[in-house]
């Protein structure tokens, strides 16, 4: 936690380290800190970039008004002091002492009698650092937003004891009907069976009779058919039942002639033994 | 800390943590450089904070380590539903055997492997009869007596039937096209009310 | 459910859930099979939940993907006692990787090393990645097809927003057609010409 009161901030240069809780903001000439901790230092910049707005920084300059004699000098002071302590210095750090090398040289030029038109060789640098500052800025800004873990805490009450559901998958009709399609175009069952009219209600109906035996051992047989069904619901229950019986799902038994005819499961008996 | 602070700062500690927390952890907790509140002065301000949660989503409960806030019990239906995992799907072999019960009830196992022409697994089985969309009608009287299944008053429902018959004939089905009008039919529809959902979504906010 | 009930499911709901819940979850996880409360339930309990929290530990607060209940920062520092752990601290170049993405969006990992002038490691993004905070959007079309990133919601409610329009704003740029003339070599003399340099560049506007 910072507890210091904010400072105006350009009275102040920017220390760019901390040391053992010590802003450090120059770089002393001697290396009287022990090497790892200018490693320290050094490892954080967060690049040429960074490095060089430290640099300007440093010296309370306008990013416009870049004096980049000065500044090349001094960056390449850094990088010496980076390679005499055998930091691995990222590319883009030497790439950048390239740049401006080539800045200062096309500055020390004599320019070509006010040529209006000719960008300051600075310009492009200077739009690179100013971008770069914008999101160095933007990183600094979010990093003091006020976030979970650190600022903010989520509540959480200790749960009940939970039983686990068993979530059933849900399926549609048209799956469902493709499926059956598949598998008779597997089975090629059409050929076989596309005379042949499926009575879907004669197979409900023999589900329905053999539902009717599980509960009940006898069912009489004229209490399967409802005459509110008409003639087709009578005929349907009446195929069924062949059906059932051409099976041998169920018998039909009668104890004597013109006594009542009772329907059975085939199996009730070797059930009821077994 | 006056009274009220304490109450809050103590809620606060409680709902924070992710174990149950003893009048002394909580001593410990609030300890400050000026006024340190006392175990009688946690403990009266645990009373009052029970009190209060008494009628809440939670409730403060002693346990053996300290005390702690549970959703209460009686909200677990709903509570429970935060984990619910997304259900799998089922697979092709369960649905053709479905579809093989449907359409040709009352069935016995031999016969749907007969014709999807691969064994049918006790599990896909036992699946269809614990969803209560399959039963068990009786059983054949042939050497094994092979258990001959139906479908049930649950499976019409579930599929928004009144009765078996109003699944497509076969004779339907194998009209490939007669399928596919109902389908392009639909697909404009849902996106239609996929859109106003996401236009509902927008007004609540 | 009556109106005490709803608020105190949803209360419940909020305390077990590990995640923020919107209206739209929250109606989802309470419908049941006779009364499902709609938005308008679900909003104007929770407008009421957020009332009697007020004056709380915690207080029920709006992030981008829902309501969560979160304890007041006034109680941060007796809070964050009851953890050993220091919270995660993230490097500057995290910071500066995250803030691009967040307000250059859909951005590629070579624009965001264009912009801060080092290349951006693998570390970081797969961190960024994990954290849930940076999702891949898509890539883009040029060779090589790189991803581009964006940051997720749970970016948002990390950070305590309800949307991006909520990050700070970002530093204007300044024109570098107002740039000053070169400045000679001496670091005092070029302060001070920079100085004469901005006055004089006031005139000229």
């Amino acid at each position: 936690m910072d507890n210091e009161p904010t400072k105006p901030a350009v009275q102040e240069e920017m220390p760019f380290a901390v040391v053992q809780g010590e802003p450090v903001t120059v770089l002393p000439n001697d290396l009287y800190i022990p090497p790892d901790a200018l490693e320290v230092i050094l490892e954080a910049f967060a690049g040429p970039l960074d490095l060089l707005l430290y640099l300007i920084r440093r010296q309370n300059l306008d990013i416009l008004d870049i004096p980049i004699a000065q500044i090349t000098q001094q960056y390449m002071e850094y990088i010496a002091m980076m390679e005499e302590l055998r930091l691995e210095i990222a590319a883009e750090y030497l790439v950048m002492a390239a740049v401006l090398a080539e800045i200062k040289s096309r500055m020390l030029l004599p320019r070509v009698v006010e040529a209006e038109d000719e960008e300051d060789p600075r310009a492009e640098l200077v739009r690179r650092l100013q971008e770069y500052e914008r999101f160095k800025q933007a990183a600094q800004d979010l990093d003091t937003l006020p976030r979970m873990e650190r600022d903010l805490f989520t509540t959480a009450a200790e749960l009940p004891e939970i039983q686990r559901r068993m979530v059933l998958p849900d399926v549609s009709l048209d799956e469902l009907l493709r499926s059956f399609r598949d598998v008779l175009n597997r089975a090629d069952m059409f050929t076989h069976h596309n005379i042949e009219r499926e009575a879907l209600s004669v197979r409900e109906r023999m589900t329905l009779v053999l539902s009717a035996l599980q509960e009940r051992e006898f069912v009489e047989f004229g209490s399967l058919f409802a005459a509110r069904e008409g003639r087709l619901g009578v005929v349907v229950t009446f195929i069924a039942l062949l059906e059932l019986l051409k099976e041998s799902v169920i018998e039909l038994v009668q104890s004597e002639p013109f006594a009542a005819i009772y329907v059975k499961a085939a199996d009730r008996q070797l059930q009821a033994s077994s | 800390m006056n009274e009220e602070m304490l109450k809050s700062t103590i809620e606060a500690l409680l709902l924070a943590a992710d174990r149950p927390l003893s009048t002394r952890n909580l001593v410990e907790l609030l300890a400050g450089e000026h006024e340190s509140p006392n175990h009688e002065d946690v403990r009266s301000a645990l009373d009052a904070l029970g009190e209060e949660w008494r009628a809440r989503g939670a409730e403060l409960v002693r346990v053996a380590s300290g005390y702690r806030l549970q959703v209460r019990q009686t909200f677990e239906p709903w509570v429970a539903r935060l984990w619910e995992e997304r259900p799998p799907r089922y697979s092709r072999a369960l649905l053709e055997t479905l579809a093989l019960i449907a359409y040709r009830q009352p069935i016995t196992r031999a016969e749907i492997e007969d014709v999807r022409g691969v064994s049918v697994s006790s599990q896909i089985v036992k699946t269809l009869l614990e969803r209560e969309w399959v039963q068990v009608l009786g059983h054949r009287d042939t050497p094994g007596r092979p258990a001959m299944y139906g479908t049930t008053r649950q499976f019409l429902d579930y599929f928004n039937l009144k009765s078996l018959d109003q699944l497509p004939s076969l004779v339907e089905l194998k009209d490939v096209e007669s399928m596919n009008p109902e389908l392009e039919f639909d697909a404009p529809q849902a996106q239609d009310s996929g859109a106003q959902a996401a236009a509902a979504g927008d007004e609540l906010h």
